[in-house]
């Protein structure tokens, strides 16, 4: 009924318990989470490797046909002397250029289609379902149409990229404002937020976890839409090497194509992932 | 006290029901309430659990429509709110969290920062400026709420619960603190709490809800004199009859939801 | 071999006869089951082919082809799929569009600088165009060659994308209807093979019976066909079915005929090679071996067994 | 200091408070916002024929060329007599069965493997540079391969729309998982659950909402690339129509085709979202 | 009282720090910190907001890993947790939200529904057994909470502030209730609150905390019989010792965290 076991220290000043410090082992092993993890992760990036180790393999074994599916060394042969000869890198610029251009032209109005349309309910129900009509057209059948409106320079390409883009970023960003806890909405407006602090300040971040889905979805989807458009009234890019490669049956020059805009395609989407990590912090792990 | 007789909050027969077309249900949450405040008063309203406190609460803030009834903030200016949900914003840091309305307002990021840095002092939360709200305690996530609403500076504040998760000693510091602000700036405040012993500390008038649908059972009058000390009102015989009467009172009405 | 021999196809009139052939029955008077699968490009059917995915298929020449076989691919040519007509209207056309012949091109030396859209840098339509080009002593090396397939080519007329291009029936037809283009030359592939039906080696020499029968009844059909056959309604039908044309498309353009004993002009095959060796599109120096994958005697027996039948 | 203002009928019995009802005014005025709502959702169905009214009138203002863009009446002819000679119904139908079997057969594997590394660090760390590897291959150029490996029938149409849905169900799913509080976590552990019950009853109900967000990108995508993919080796169904009408330049038709595919897409979007509706009660609104 | 001289949680020098990346810095929650519960004793965790009282039942629940030192949950099964944050699944509704439990054990639905019914009763959610959390009032949902920790059933229950959110009379009564169930299962109880009152009330030792980083300044027998009543318990002299020797430790500690 009274006190048994008062800590003798309890009256120790205050100060004392503030500087309270962690022996060096509890430091190291405290810290040594994180860096396996960066370790652990660092070696992550390179997982991708074991396919293609794989498909060497199965070249080597003859589990799968050379001639159809060269082994990677033979790709990485052509691929180095592709390097050499510059030849690659012209195609590399021209598609990289196209996929900036065609994506931004994308994800900026899907993404602030996504947070308009997720806050407002009677343009919601209005322009939401012109959009989900407008999605499924096939982008391959409209492609002359395209053409018609936009030329056969570069500018169809980056519409056809933008076009695929948009949607991915608009449908994304507005789940994502749909998601937005009913709270933060409420804290805004009782501190008299206007309609854009509403869109910058609480929707935009706190959609950001699902945007950077769109994003990832977004920059994969432009890769292998590129690779398609550049088919069309193009003559350089990886797409239009993959395709001439193809119809000249240069199988080994094909694959050198279809590594090279995936490696690309996965850099982008790597460094989507570190942004990420830097710009969601207070997201899960 | 700067109790004037002008009006600040008024409610007039306020009813308030929620709709579930799943189920064509509906839950009343409040009916007819009634009741006012004066500019400069504070009030704080007891209530069972559920009997629709957060619902008055919010129909006030403008953040729900009556069904019947009206509500009136009268004066210039928008209402602060402390919530009783967890409501400090996960992607911004502490300082910009308590920043956050004058952010709103326009301010620049370096004044607003300065603006509000006493209020930090004020919460307790000085070694935790820029730490992110998933680093933080319970208490202290509703300590940066409760420095959000002051730092909005309106003269209306309404607080749900803003003191729940805290022990004793910080709520007893933070009540402290915030009767010296209603006290120097003349604010009116409408305290939701669930703590009688709290809500006689702090009140001029302490309003006693029914249990669901709402209703004013009672409107007591809180005469101490201030500034009050916590241990001094509890030696007081008129703290004990309040208490008594605001107990009673919650006690003939507040039954488990779904005894009645 | 249990099952049908799956052939592949592209769904074009040049190979009406496989169509008519399945439809009205003569693969099977011939004593074989064969399924028709749909298929693109002639890089696709070597693959297929060669990797004994399908069995036989047919395909256009172009440098796909040639570098296939140079790479050794298992194929084994066994007939002519269609040629060029010797004369008359030409079921490719070289076009124009409208609006370049309204600003004064009318000849294929006016081309010299312009953007001239071709399907793609390794077939058909690229030699076709060099010929077309040849007529007025240009290269492809003289026109900017811009890559686009036939519905795109109709809006890169209309846009001013292109001031020329390739074309092919029923395509031709109506880019002309439309206002869209006009024949510029129509003479300059008189005679060229198109493509050829492949087998897979192995198939081949398991099976020389069924390929024989399959031969048999494309070479029937093929003589239905350019005996006139093209206006018979049933056969229209047939041809729309696996086409997609309306019937009444059929009428009035022109087709890719084929010999009536089904063989290869090889030298025309040659000049192909020699074409693609100068666009630096092949992957071998010389000319390949092609009586190394090319059979005739099947061709022969085929010839033989239509011949008795239709006495 | 005292009560002052006591209500009068503080002391009614508690049942008198619950039996409390609203007047038939207020009854009204509480369902008349949903009645409104769901008399103009039902209607804002039908916002997409904005698109073609626009069209219509462009199309008879010549504003744009009919060669290339035939008004929207002139397609509505060509479709009822389609439908009357039953040809389009044969298209429709092939179409449908392969969007739907390779809708399920990327979607379900997506799913599975979204929730799965979205739940376990290690597996994500080590498959998931994998699948950023492989989602921007380009599709098309590797379709050789896909005919290659899954034969020139419909098993290689599954399997290009399968590849498609996999990756958006995947990265939406994985993000929704990822976006799963912590908390909900921690009381499935602290009761016990296991791994699968955590897959079932936390991960995939929490991360709803951005799994129907999957859904509709799936959907929307499986149409565009069905039509793709008839372009290329069939001899039915929407796009194999679509492909034949451009190559003989039947505009009208071909617009028959695109229209039916966008509207085959847009009732399969709205069916998701009414199920969505249904299914996650809880979100906002 | 069923306590006995086994003991039941032991934690033994519990050092917990949390490790930000970005910054490369540490929060030191938890330093050294020793305590046990026997069997069957219900005791009562107070300290100042931000102590580490949270982290500390965290690492009980084996939801995080201790630094150094160990924590050892004696006897079959895990413990039961009531969490300090809102945790009801906002996708099932009440009944399926206080079921949970069994459902992870597998048990069918109806029976789960039919055993924790009486739950359902025991925090007054009658009428709600099937609205979503979205629909019901912050201390509701922290009444689901509670009722779901007890569908377990489990032989150490761990509450964080279960009872914050809840007007006086309602809490009251969960706290009757609660007093109920562990007098006659025998359960072991570590119960966390802000309230010297709540704990005096509840426990039979009250732990106190220091501030952060939390070790335990006093380790207080209280020893008022039982069962106990909540107006008779003030009339005690005791009790008001008591009360005045928390709160001196903890105003001795208790300082906002950055004044230190
Ligand atoms: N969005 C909603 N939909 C349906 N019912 C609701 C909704 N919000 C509140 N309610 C109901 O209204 C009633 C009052 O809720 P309210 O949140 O105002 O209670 P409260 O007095 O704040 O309770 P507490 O003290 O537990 O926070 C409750 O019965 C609740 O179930
Ligand atoms: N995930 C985390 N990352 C970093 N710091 C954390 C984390 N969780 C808790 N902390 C820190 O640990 C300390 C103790 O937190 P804890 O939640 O245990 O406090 P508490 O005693 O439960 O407080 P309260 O009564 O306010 O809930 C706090 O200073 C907090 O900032
Ligand atoms: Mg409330
Ligand atoms: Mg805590």
């Amino acid at each position: 009924m009274s006190a048994t076991n008062t800590n003798t220290d309890h009256m120790r000043p205050a100060e004392n318990a503030v500087t309270a410090e962690l022996s060096t082992q509890e430091q190291a092993r405290l810290r040594a989470p994180f860096h396996r993890e960066r370790v652990f992760r660092n070696f992550s990036y390179f997982s991708p490797l074991v396919i293609l180790l794989l498909w060497e393999i199965s070249a080597q074994l003859g589990a799968i046909d050379r001639r159809f599916f060269p082994p990677p060394s033979a790709i990485a042969e052509t691929f180095l002397s592709m390097i050499v000869s510059l030849e690659l890198f012209r195609h590399i610029g021209a598609t990289l250029q196209r996929v900036a251009v065609g994506f931004l032209m994308g994800a900026i109005p899907g993404l602030f289609m996504g947070i308009f349309l997720g806050l407002f309910l009677r343009p919601r129900q209005i322009v939401g379902p012109i959009l989900a009509a407008l999605y499924p057209v096939p982008k391959i059948a409209i492609l002359p149409l395209i053409l018609l409106v936009f030329g056969t320079g570069d500018m169809s390409k980056y519409v056809i990229i933008a076009i695929g883009v948009f949607f991915l970023m608009y449908y994304n960003t507005f789940g994502g404002v749909r998601q937005v806890p009913q709270i933060y909405l409420d804290v805004a407006q009782s501190t008299g937020a206007n309609r854009y602090q509403v869109f910058t300040q609480i929707a935009l971040p706190s959609a950001l976890p699902q945007i950077f889905t769109g994003l990832k979805l977004s920059a994969g989807t432009s890769f292998i839409i590129i690779a398609a458009a550049e088919f069309l009234g193009a003559r350089s890019g990886v797409g239009f090497f993959i395709w001439s490669s193809w119809q000249t049956f240069s199988v080994t020059r094909m694959f050198v194509g279809i590594v090279t805009i995936s490696m690309l395609g996965y850099l982008t989407l790597t460094l989507i992932d570190l942004i990420e990590r830097r710009v969601v912090p207070w997201a899960r792990n | 006290m700067t109790v004037t007789t002008e009006t600040s909050i008024i409610v007039e027969g306020l009813t308030k029901a929620f709709y579930e077309p799943r189920t064509d249900s509906e839950t009343i949450a409040l009916k007819n309430l009634s009741f006012s405040v004066r500019k400069g008063e504070f009030v704080c309203l007891v209530g069972p659990s559920g009997c629709g406190k957060t619902t008055a609460l919010r129909v006030i803030a403008d953040l729900e429509q009556p069904l019947s009834g009206a509500v009136q903030v009268v004066g210039g200016g928008r209402p602060a709110v402390v919530f009783q949900e967890q409501s400090v914003f996960p992607w911004m840091s502490v300082q910009d969290n308590i920043a956050f309305p004058l952010r709103v307002r326009g301010m620049w990021r370096k004044e607003r920062l300065e603006r509000t840095r006493h209020l930090i002092d004020l919460v307790g939360l000085n070694r935790f400026e820029k730490s992110l709200p998933h680093q933080l305690s319970g208490g202290m996530k509703q300590r940066v709420s409760v420095a959000r609403a002051l730092a909005e500076d309106a003269d209306v504040l309404l607080m749900d619960e803003p003191f729940g998760a805290l022990d004793e000693q910080t709520r007893l510091e933070l009540q402290q603190e915030l009767l010296r602000i209603w006290d120097a700036s003349g604010k009116t405040v409408l305290f939701i709490t669930h703590s009688v012993d709290e809500a006689l500390t702090l009140a001029d008038r302490v309003l006693v809800m029914s249990h669901r649908p709402g209703r004013i059972l009672a409107d007591l009058q809180v005469g101490f004199s201030r500034p009050r000390d916590v241990v001094e009102l509890r030696r007081d015989e008129r703290f004990w009859d309040l208490t008594y009467e605001v107990w009673s009172l919650l006690k003939g009405s507040a039954v488990g939801e779904g005894e009645a | 071999q249990s099952g049908p021999i799956e052939f592949l196809y592209s769904p074009f009139t040049d190979y009406a006869p496989f169509f008519v052939a399945q439809e009205m029955g003569m693969f099977e008077r011939y004593g074989v089951d064969v399924s028709l699968a749909p298929k693109t490009g002639t890089a696709e059917t070597i693959q297929l082919v060669a990797s004994g995915n399908s069995e036989g298929g047919a395909a256009t020449w172009g440098a796909g082809l040639f570098n296939s076989i140079n790479m050794g691919a298992t194929v084994t040519i066994v007939a002519t799929m269609a040629r060029m007509p010797e004369s008359g209207r030409s079921p490719s056309p070289f076009m124009v569009s409208q609006q370049a012949w309204e600003d004064g091109i009318r000849s294929v030396e006016d081309l010299r600088g312009q953007r001239v859209g071709i399907p793609g840098p390794g077939g058909f339509g690229i030699y076709s165009v060099a010929l077309a080009l040849e007529t007025g002593g240009l290269t492809v090396n003289d026109v900017e060659a811009v890559y686009l397939p036939p519905p795109a080519t109709a809006a890169a007329f209309l846009n001013g994308s292109i001031q020329a291009g390739w074309s092919i029936e029923p395509f031709a037809t109506r880019l002309e209807e439309e206002g869209l283009a006009q024949r510029l030359v129509e003479d300059h592939a008189y005679g060229v093979e198109l493509g050829f039906i492949a087998f897979n080696t192995e198939f081949v020499e398991a099976n020389e019976d069924a390929i024989v029968g399959l031969l048999a009844g494309y070479i029937e059909a093929s003589r239905l066909l350019d005996g006139g056959g093209w206006d018979d309604p049933e056969v229209q039908g047939i041809i729309g079915e696996y086409t997609g044309m309306e019937p009444d498309l059929l009428n009035n353009i022109a087709y890719t005929v084929r010999p009536a004993d089904g063989t290869i002009n090889l030298d025309s095959v040659r000049a192909q090679e020699a074409f693609f060796h100068s666009m630096g599109a092949l992957e071998y120096e010389g000319e390949i071996d092609i009586s190394q994958v090319y059979r005739t005697d099947l061709l022969e027996r085929a010839n033989a067994l239509v011949d008795s039948a239709q006495q």
